[in-house]
């Protein structure tokens, strides 16, 4: 059964979000930021399986009739996902070091020059 | 053509821009006077305007003190010509009763040239009238002058 | 109401003006307006009382030597003026008077310095002939117009009719031996009679130049030459009429 | 070689241009200037030749990667398809991108790693302009999400500064809730329709929405919507505006938000097709009200130029969504064409602003003033700009917003639905309030007394000049022949968006949309009719009696026009007679009579505009099931 | 187009209904303001030519520019302002006769409308006096202020002329209510009428709304460096603005009384626009003072557009 993986990665999704609303440390919001991404990528290999299939890998020998393999697109986003993913994060925590040389701090209720 | 009418229109809206160089207000208020229903200036296009680059006839009240007497003199030129001068009242014409205390510069024919005096402690508002009168008409001929 | 004026603008919409036509029709000013100063040189006695009660001293005076005596002018400026008309109030003479001309405007500042003279006539002694120098030539004589003098060579005398006399100085100018002269005159001043002074001071409150002194305790009354104009108030102004002009000692 | 590669070997130059720069521009300025300007240069001319048969002959190019043509009516290669939309957007994007990059030659070269701000510039340019070329939606997501951690990386490259790290994070952080939730979406159609294929998905989409298409039709607006900083996704834009170089502001507000702005036409008009359902055009029509709206008075309470200028790109995203929401031929052609004409007076302002920063070192309006005599070229450049943004007739601010008015109060009497009307008078007024604004802006910064620290400042050089005169001359042209702009630019654009089906064919092969049922927007709405250009003669006309009037009387009198020192009293500038002092009245002295009325909304603005990551992450997540409850309440 | 129609079109633009008719009638609406004001106040007042001596005396003064003014700008301000007022002639028909036939569109008007008043801001801005500060920040507050009622009003005319179609066209309210009658009389306009004539002084400038230009306050905000032929265009656009507001609202609301023969319409015309002048400015001139500029903002945004609001409404469910 999918449904499991599905809710589970809503789940990840809004913990993720709960996480960047409700966390005052910059880190903190950096990790949210990765769950919500980790949630959508589980949630985006799952659209593509399908049960009892098999990897989606074209090799003529094993390739028997009425076996089928899992839908390949879904893992390929998912991977370019990740990479997006991790480079967002690596951008975001290079980004943290800055402000924290800056501010002095990583509370996000103290970083706030920009407002009004 | 447009000449002419330009300088007939000279005479008949003159703008008048009011200096107080220290004055006890009573003239003042006689030239405020001047603009109420009794007396009523605006029939000949006078006006009180609220800067010297429009005004025409610049009207100086007061004994000139020593600290607005830079001011009075950069005031004035500040007004484009053809300009008159008028003062109004015997203070800026010859100090009145604060002649020769060390705060008063007057008479202001020391720094401006002077057109039309109209004396009086205070001047009657018809005096002021016929001051201005004469006034605009100065400021026709010298509209005059200038094209020749 | 929010706009309370809103009857009044539209019923004067409809209604005469009260806009007077100044220039048109002249208006005569309210009485006791104090306006332009008039001055009437004939009646000044140049006591300059109104010289010294003027507050802006606005008013002020010219004296100048002319033929037949001082030219005293009296220069009332209005540029300078209050009108409060304290002159006016102090000229017993009513010299000084404020008219009602409002119309004090001009293009030229001397048009309103309102001036007025008078001759005061210098008193001369008598003429008098140094008879111990004169050679009675009879120069003087000869060019007296009024023929007023009589020499006499034979009897070496020189007289003068001194009612005929009119001071006029051409016999001085003509004598070869500069032997004419007129005397010089008895100094002029205020004379005290003494008697029927009853010490009001009223002379010395009147005197412009605070000349006289006068005190009631010790029945005195005296004057400072020096200070003395000679205006003749305190005559004129005397209850008891003790006081004189006339020759002193 | 065949115009159909254009757009593919357009991206790639600039992608390429971004590689070549990190490795062989390190050292060398002209090398990486020449990189830059080659790269941007290029895919302008590429673009440019797409124009003869895009726009003019009205073809569509589909292209698909490696040859992948589609099997069986199913799509398997990533395609692009450049319609006369994208193309629009296209064409905004490369002129920016090019006039950004000769501005930028000058503007940051006292910068040190100017290698990096090429690269990273190449790659956002690459991004936006692939973004708006593709055919298939989650390349479109990679795009953006290129667009943005660039974005970001730009923002924060001048990082010593005041607040640009901190405006980075935010920027990124709200950037990336955006992108996780069009990722969302476009995970959900992927799990629906099993395709990616823009054009196949519009065709399965149209006229059927189940409840998981509802959800990913609410996820993917509202990650576009964070893209193009609508209200209230509008927090990070403002401060990455304010604190990124200029030039970059002005590529952020000319192609980045263009990007966000495209990509939702193409969702609602295109993929969802789902514009004609009036509960869409509700929702798009509401936020951008309340964009133009919030943006616009946020404007008048800044006293930072480049903030101000900001939060008006704001209100002018407003302004494009409240159009297009419309679903009018009148309302789209209106939105397009604000689109257009903000990209140039937004971008000619921001560099206006660039160009007081590197003259003045400072854009706090308080400390500025009198600069008009010290940048001529700027101070009128401004003012054009100012003008435009402002609407005044004749320049192009005018004639979008007069069709942008037309179509909401056509759209109000049409419906009878009194929303619109309210719509109307909101567009209106903030049009007044953005006049309001940049009256201050020229009040603070270029007129007025010129404070004693700003005496030796410098006209910019030309090569930044150059962009700004160009932009301008833009501005009026596209204002006065405003008919070539329609007739050229908009009428594709806007029967391309309409036209659903032509896309689905010239992707899927002829005959496909018709198989599956899709039938074009009917969108109704009169073809406006602008004023006769009779009347530019009878202006010109009338300008020259004016200004005879002028010479005559001057002639006639001894009034010739007279200057002269400051020293001189005649000249100096009247203080009621005290000497001249410089007293300036700045940004923050003015509309204080207006602010004193307006004073608790203020409070409440500023309150909301609190500066904390946290609020700003939560208002986007609000706004979003906002958008999901609104999607399943009213869209089933 | 052949000589005779761009002559014809040359007379319409410096003639009739253009430049002269609207300098003439605008100078003549000034006249008649002063004159009527000082009549309301038991005075004599001016003649009725006084607007044209102020003309052509400021035309014979010196010009002097500032020091600290950009004196492009600050040349240039005036003259646009004229410009687009002048324009602005052209849209507004004379009743039936308009110059550019039924383009007239009330968009275009009110955008206008903007123009005069940004020169003066602008102009005011280049000359780089404080006063001129304070007085464009007024102006602006000013036009912020009346803009939104009169957007309404606007909308709300469009509405009752239009149905259920798109009508901004002026030429076409006009002849609505040639056929339907003036909408002066139609009861849901009343408000909108009372909006709109409380919108035209504060347009104009004049006594309680002209808190920009105040002269005993700031020296006449934007204007106080302005001297000689500038300023002479300055005040002839206030006059040419005054005659432009009040022909805007004849033919909003008095449209449809036209005889045929233009020469009648443009007398009827400067009759109504006389009549406007005396109850919109004149008349509140008279008995108000100076409002300060919170409570003038206030003033249009509650009240006055309150009023115009309530017609837009009425309109609306159909009155």
């Amino acid at each position: 059964m999918m449904l499991v993986n599905y809710i589970a990665s809503v789940i990840l999704v809004v913990l993720g979000l709960y996480t960047i609303i409700t966390k005052k440390n910059l880190i903190k919001i950096v990790l949210g930021m990765g769950i919500v991404d980790y949630g959508i990528n589980l949630f985006i290999v799952s659209t593509g399986y399908n049960d009892g299939g098999t990897a989606p890998i074209y090799n003529m020998t094993e390739l028997v009739s009425g076996a089928y393999f899992v839908d390949p697109v879904p893992q390929a986003l998912t991977l370019t996902s990740i990479v997006i993913g991790a480079c967002v994060d690596a951008m975001a925590l290079s980004l943290v070091i800055k402000l924290y040389r800056q501010y002095k701090t990583v509370d996000a209720s103290e970083i706030r020059r920009l407002r009004g | 053509m447009l000449k002419n009418a330009i300088a007939k229109s000279m005479s008949r809206s003159p703008w008048i821009y009011h200096v107080n160089t220290g004055s006890c207000n009573g003239c003042d208020i006689e030239l405020v006077a001047v603009l109420t229903p009794r007396y009523d200036a605006e029939r000949f296009g006078f006006k009180l305007s609220g800067t010297p680059r429009h005004a025409d006839i610049v009207v100086i009240s007061g004994p000139v003190t020593t600290q607005s007497k830079d001011r009075l003199v950069r005031t004035l030129a500040q007004v484009p010509e053809p300009k008159v001068v008028v003062t109004l009242g015997s203070c800026p014409q010859s100090g009145n009763v604060f002649k020769g205390s060390y705060s008063v510069e007057a008479p202001v024919e020391k720094f401006v040239h002077v057109d039309v005096a109209i004396a009086g402690c205070t001047p009657k508002p018809e005096a002021v009238i016929a001051g201005l009168y004469k006034a605009a008409e100065i400021l026709q001929k010298k509209r005059e002058a200038m094209t020749k | 109401m929010m706009f309370p004026f809103i009857r009044e603008a539209l019923s004067n919409l409809f209604s005469k003006p009260s806009t007077e036509a100044f220039p048109a029709a002249p208006v005569q000013a309210k009485p006791r307006y104090r306006g332009r100063i008039s001055y009437d040189p004939e009646k000044c006695i140049n006591c300059g009382m109104c010289k010294k009660v003027c507050s802006p001293g606005a008013i002020t005076t010219e004296i100048e030597e002319v033929e037949g005596g001082q030219k005293i002018t009296y220069h009332f400026d209005l540029t300078s003026c209050t009108f409060c008309g304290t002159c006016e109030d102090f000229c017993d003479e009513k010299a000084i008077k404020l008219t009602d001309d409002y119309l004090m405007v001009a293009e030229d500042k001397k048009d309103l310095i309102v001036s007025g003279s008078k001759i005061k006539p210098v008193v001369k002694g008598k003429l008098a002939c140094n008879t111990d120098s004169c050679i009675f030539c009879g120069l003087c004589a000869k060019n007296c117009p009024e023929g007023a003098i009589t020499v006499d060579r034979a009897t070496k005398s020189w007289t003068v009719d001194h009612e005929k006399c009119i001071q006029c100085g051409k016999c001085i100018s003509k004598c070869p031996k500069k032997v004419l002269a007129f005397e010089e005159p008895a100094p002029q001043g205020v004379i005290f009679g003494g008697e029927g002074c009853v010490y009001c001071g009223i002379c010395a409150k009147k005197c412009p130049e605070e000349a006289i002194t006068v005190d009631r305790a010790t029945k005195s009354w005296s004057i400072d030459r020096d200070k003395c104009i000679q205006c003749g108030k305190c005559v004129s102004s005397c209850p008891k009429k003790v006081l004189s002009m006339g020759p002193i000692e | 070689m065949s115009y159909v590669h254009f757009p593919v070997i357009a991206v790639m130059t600039l992608f390429m241009g971004a590689f070549l720069t990190v490795v062989l521009g390190k050292h060398s300025r002209a090398v990486r200037s020449f990189l830059a300007i080659a790269a941007s240069g290029i895919a302008f001319v590429l673009i440019a030749m797409l124009v003869k048969p895009v726009l003019i002959d009205g073809e569509i190019i589909s292209y698909w990667m490696g040859n992948w043509n589609p099997v069986n009516g199913y799509a398997i290669g990533i395609g692009y398809e450049v319609d006369q939309l994208g193309m629009f957007f296209a064409l905004l994007v490369v002129s920016t991108i090019l006039l950004s990059a000769v501005y930028s030659l000058r503007y940051i070269e006292r910068d040190s790693s100017q290698e990096f701000y090429y690269v990273l510039f190449l790659m956002l340019s690459g991004s936006v302009l692939g973004l708006v070329l593709t055919g298939d939606v989650f390349n479109m997501f990679i795009m953006i999400e290129i667009m943005t951690f660039t974005a970001v990386g730009l923002t924060a490259f001048r990082n010593t500064g005041f607040g640009s790290v901190e405006a980075a994070f935010k920027y990124l952080v709200i950037g990336s809730i955006g992108s996780s939730f069009t990722l969302f979406g476009i995970a959900i159609l992927y799990g629906q329709c099993h395709t990616l294929n823009m054009a196949q998905l519009s065709a399965m989409l149209s006229g059927n929405h189940s409840p998981a298409t509802l959800m990913a039709f609410a996820l993917m607006f509202t990650g576009l919507a964070v893209k193009s900083y609508i209200v209230p996704f509008h927090t990070p834009a403002a401060d990455a505006y304010t604190t990124a170089p200029s030039s970059i502001s002005m590529v952020f507000s000319g192609m980045v938000n263009k990007a966000g702005v495209y990509g939702i036409i193409r969702l609602v008009y295109i993929i969802f097709r789902t514009m004609d359902i009036p509960a869409v055009q509700t929702l798009m029509v509401i936020f951008g009200a309340v964009t133009m709206f919030i943006g616009v008075t946020m404007a008048l309470a800044q006293h930072d130029f480049k903030r101000l200028l900001a939060f008006h790109s704001i209100s002018q995203i407003g302004y494009v969504i409240t159009a297009v929401g419309l679903c009018t031929s009148l309302g789209l052609t209106g939105g397009l064409f604000h689109a257009m004409n903000h990209t140039l007076f937004k971008g000619l302002l921001f560099l206006c602003a660039g160009a007081v920063l590197r003259a003045t070192g400072t854009t706090n309006l308080d400390q500025l003033g009198g600069l008009s005599k010290k940048m001529p070229a700027t101070t009128v450049c401004f003012l054009i700009g100012a003008f435009s943004i402002s609407g005044l007739p004749p320049f192009n601010g005018f004639a979008s917003k007069w069709l942008v008015y037309q179509a909401a109060y056509d759209k109000a009497v049409t419906t009878g639905n009194f929303l619109y009307v309210f719509v109307t008078i909101v567009a209106l007024i903030v049009s007044v309030m953005t006049l309001a604004s940049f009256i201050k802006v020229t009040q603070a910064a270029f007129f007025g007394q010129l404070p004693e620290r700003l005496k030796d400042v410098e006209e910019v050089p030309f090569l930044m000049q150059l962009p700004m005169w160009i932009m301008s001359a833009l501005c009026v042209l596209s204002g006065v022949f405003y008919n070539f702009v329609d007739k050229y630019l908009l009428v594709p654009a806007v029967s391309a968006a309409l036209g659903v089906s032509r896309y689905i064919d010239s992707m899927m092969g002829s005959g496909y949309a018709a198989e599956k049922c899709v039938t074009d927007i009917q969108a109704s709405g009169v073809h406006f009719s602008y004023w006769n250009p009779m009347v530019w003669l009878a202006l010109f006309v009338i300008v020259l009696c004016a200004a005879c009037l002028c010479i005559l009387t001057s002639k006639g009198s001894r009034g010739e026009i007279l200057e002269g020192d400051g020293e001189d009293g005649k000249y100096a500038t009247f203080f009621s007679g005290e000497k001249a002092l410089p007293s300036h009245v700045g940004g923050s002295d003015l509309f204080w009579g207006f602010k004193t009325d307006w004073k608790g909304y203020f409070n409440i603005m500023e309150g909301l505009h609190s500066g904390v990551v946290n609020d700003y992450a939560l208002y986007v997540v609000a706004a979003a099931a906002i958008v999901v409850v609104f999607t399943f309440m009213f869209m089933r | 187009m052949d000589i005779t129609g761009a002559l014809y079109i040359l007379f319409k633009i410096l003639i009739f209904p253009g430049l002269l008719f609207a300098v003439v009638i605008g100078l003549f609406l000034a006249g008649l303001d002063r004159k009527l004001l000082a009549r309301m106040q038991k005075r004599v007042g001016p003649p009725l030519r006084q607007p044209l001596f102020d003309f052509l005396k400021l035309l014979g003064k010196e010009t002097i520019v500032p020091h600290a003014a950009n004196k492009t700008v600050y040349l240039a301000a005036p003259v646009v302002g004229f410009t687009a007022l002048i324009v602005l002639a052209l849209f507004i028909p004379v009743f039936g006769y308009s110059t550019f036939s039924g383009n007239g569109d009330l968009i275009v008007i009110l955008y206008l409308l903007t123009i005069p008043a940004v020169a003066l801001i602008v102009g005011g801005s280049s000359s780089g006096s404080p006063y001129a500060g304070i007085g464009i920040s007024r102006e602006m507050v000013t036009m912020m202020s009346y803009e939104l009622p009169l957007v309404v009003v606007l909308l709300t005319v469009a509405r009752k002329v239009g149905g259920s179609a798109l009508c901004f066209s002026l030429g076409d309210i006009v002849s609505w209510q040639a056929e339907n009658g003036c909408l002066a009389f139609h009861p849901a306009m009343i408000p909108a009428l009372l909006a709109m004539l409380l919108v035209i002084p504060a347009e104009v400038g004049t006594q309680p709304f002209d808190v920009a230009e105040a002269e005993t306050e700031i020296c006449e905000g934007p204007l106080i460096e302005y001297s000689g032929a500038p300023l002479a265009v300055f005040k002839l656009n206030t006059a040419v603005k005054m005659f432009i507001m009040t022909a805007l609202f004849a033919n909003l609301f008095f449209g449809g009384i036209e005889t045929g023969y233009v020469a009648l319409d443009a007398v009827i015309m400067v009759a109504i626009c006389a009549l406007v002048t005396f109850f919109s400015m004149t008349l509140i001139h008279a008995v108000t003072a100076r409002l300060k500029i919170e409570h003038l903002f206030k003033f249009y945004w509650t009240v006055v557009a309150g009023l115009a609001a309530l017609s837009l409404i009425l309109v609306w469910v159909g009155l």
